[in-house]
């Protein structure tokens, strides 16, 4: 089973995270299905975190691997991160190397002027 | 400490690290911890029994790694024990929150990973490394009512 | 069963039982198991770990209670065990749920308790009690959706 | 700590169960201090069960070593029952041994009248 699932909206791929958990358990799954978007030459992903309850230093690993990738040659943002989430970012100081949005359409309209 | 509450026992399997912070979170909350000791307390149960699977273990399955609950009058200690490769304790200082770079928006090649214990010392009161009897244990301990001020 | 989940070991102590059972409740929930499933897996670990405790270590503190916790497609295992003096397996089949009489207005002079061995019969779908290695385990299970109807 | 916590209302005195478990732990507590209260004279004595969450067969079997004292010389009620303790009691086949009512208004009417 994929962990990401993605749909086009206009030219921004938007890819779901669906389990609750972003950890080691799964973020070598994230960095394989996300670096397949980039292989399949999406240049703009906006990448959907609220089903996402908590995270850990692993999976914050995976996201950061995916954003230096993805600075490379596409834009990348993130939307509807929870207080857990947030809370991970700040202490771990990696908040605002992500661009990050309240909700889908704010990040795809961004991604989208991009 | 003395105040033993419960200690779980997990294979060395990240799939089943969640589990064991499922119920720590839930013992949290029985005990009206303040929401940053919980959240403390569930990020670092994750990070050490992670640490110990893939470290210790070398991410092989087949192994035990155990977290113990304890408490006192105004603290939680945790203590995540497996019997693997013990990590060199001096590790344990290299690693601190001020590692954590000022929060820039680019982030350097080689910050993807090794954030761990970071945020272990980060989140918890005490930390101590402590190997001996073939088993190797992280304690960590944290106040009942801790408040983080950003 | 092969899918061990976690095992939670606590100290010989009447207090220390409901905080196993807070854990397997938080993991009850989170593996979305049905209402009376939950109802059923929480009471019985209360009624199997306080018989280890009064009846296999005879009320006395300094000695392990565990439970352990594994699920395979459609049920879910729970096992408790202690090493303290082994259980009459003749005793299980003693009890069973139709030792309730009916709900009756007055309740016998005999049935102030002895309703730990039959309620857990009644509410799990299997119980055996297996000793050997100085360990003794009653092992249980029940579907992951069990519904009852009144 | 006493595990009730006890007040007169008219003639009769209604006592709240404290804790959230009524199980093994507990159990030995709840009939010592039920027992004083025979001991000192209250004939209809009410028991609000409204802050238990968790009942086991030990805090049953002391729900019903103390109904059967009371039911020798005192009037006995519970009321607040919540579902996990209504289930039990009704598993057990032990429900209809207790007069048991919605709330301390019913339990206290019916035990002045009686
Ligand atoms: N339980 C352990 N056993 C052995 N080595 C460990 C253990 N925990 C941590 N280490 C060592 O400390 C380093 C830093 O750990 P950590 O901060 O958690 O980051 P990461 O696990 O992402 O590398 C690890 O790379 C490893 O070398
Ligand atoms: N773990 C155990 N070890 C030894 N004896 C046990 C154990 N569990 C139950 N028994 C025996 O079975 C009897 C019935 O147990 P139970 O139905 O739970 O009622 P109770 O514990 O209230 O007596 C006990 O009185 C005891 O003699």
């Amino acid at each position: 089973m994929e962990i990401l699932k993605s749909e086009k909206q206009g030219e921004v791929l938007v890819a779901v995270f669906c389990g609750s958990e972003f950890n080691a358990a799964v973020s070598e799954k994230f960095k394989e299905e996300s670096l397949r978007y980039m292989a399949e030459g999406h240049t703009r992903i906006a990448l959907d975190l609220s089903n996402v309850k908590f995270m850990d230093s692993s999976g914050l690993g995976a996201l950061v691997f995916f954003l230096k990738k993805a600075n490379q040659k596409a834009g990348f943002a993130i939307f509807g991160i929870g207080k857990m989430v947030k809370n991970l970012l700040q202490i771990t100081k990696t908040y605002r190397a992500f661009r990050i949005f309240e909700n889908r359409e704010d990040a795809v309209a961004f991604l989208s002027a991009s | 400490m003395n105040g033993q509450i419960i200690r779980l026992t997990i294979d060395s399997d990240m799939e089943k690290v969640y589990f064991a912070v499922i119920a720590i979170e839930a013992l949290c909350n029985y005990l009206s911890l303040s929401e940053d000791t919980v959240f403390g307390l569930k990020l670092s149960t994750a990070e050490a029994m992670n640490n110990c699977v893939l470290h210790s273990y070398g991410n092989e399955t087949g192994h035990e790694v155990e977290v113990s609950f304890a408490m006192d009058a105004d603290s939680i200690q945790l203590k995540v024990c497996d019997t693997g490769r013990p990590m060199n304790p001096d590790i344990l200082h290299n690693f601190s929150p001020e590692k954590f770079s000022d929060d820039e928006e680019c982030i350097g090649e080689a910050e993807i990973s090794g954030r761990g214990l970071s945020i272990i010392k980060k989140l918890m009161d005490t930390v101590n490394y402590e190997t001996g009897g073939g088993k190797n244990c992280l304690v960590m301990t944290i106040r009942k009512n801790r408040q983080e001020r950003e």
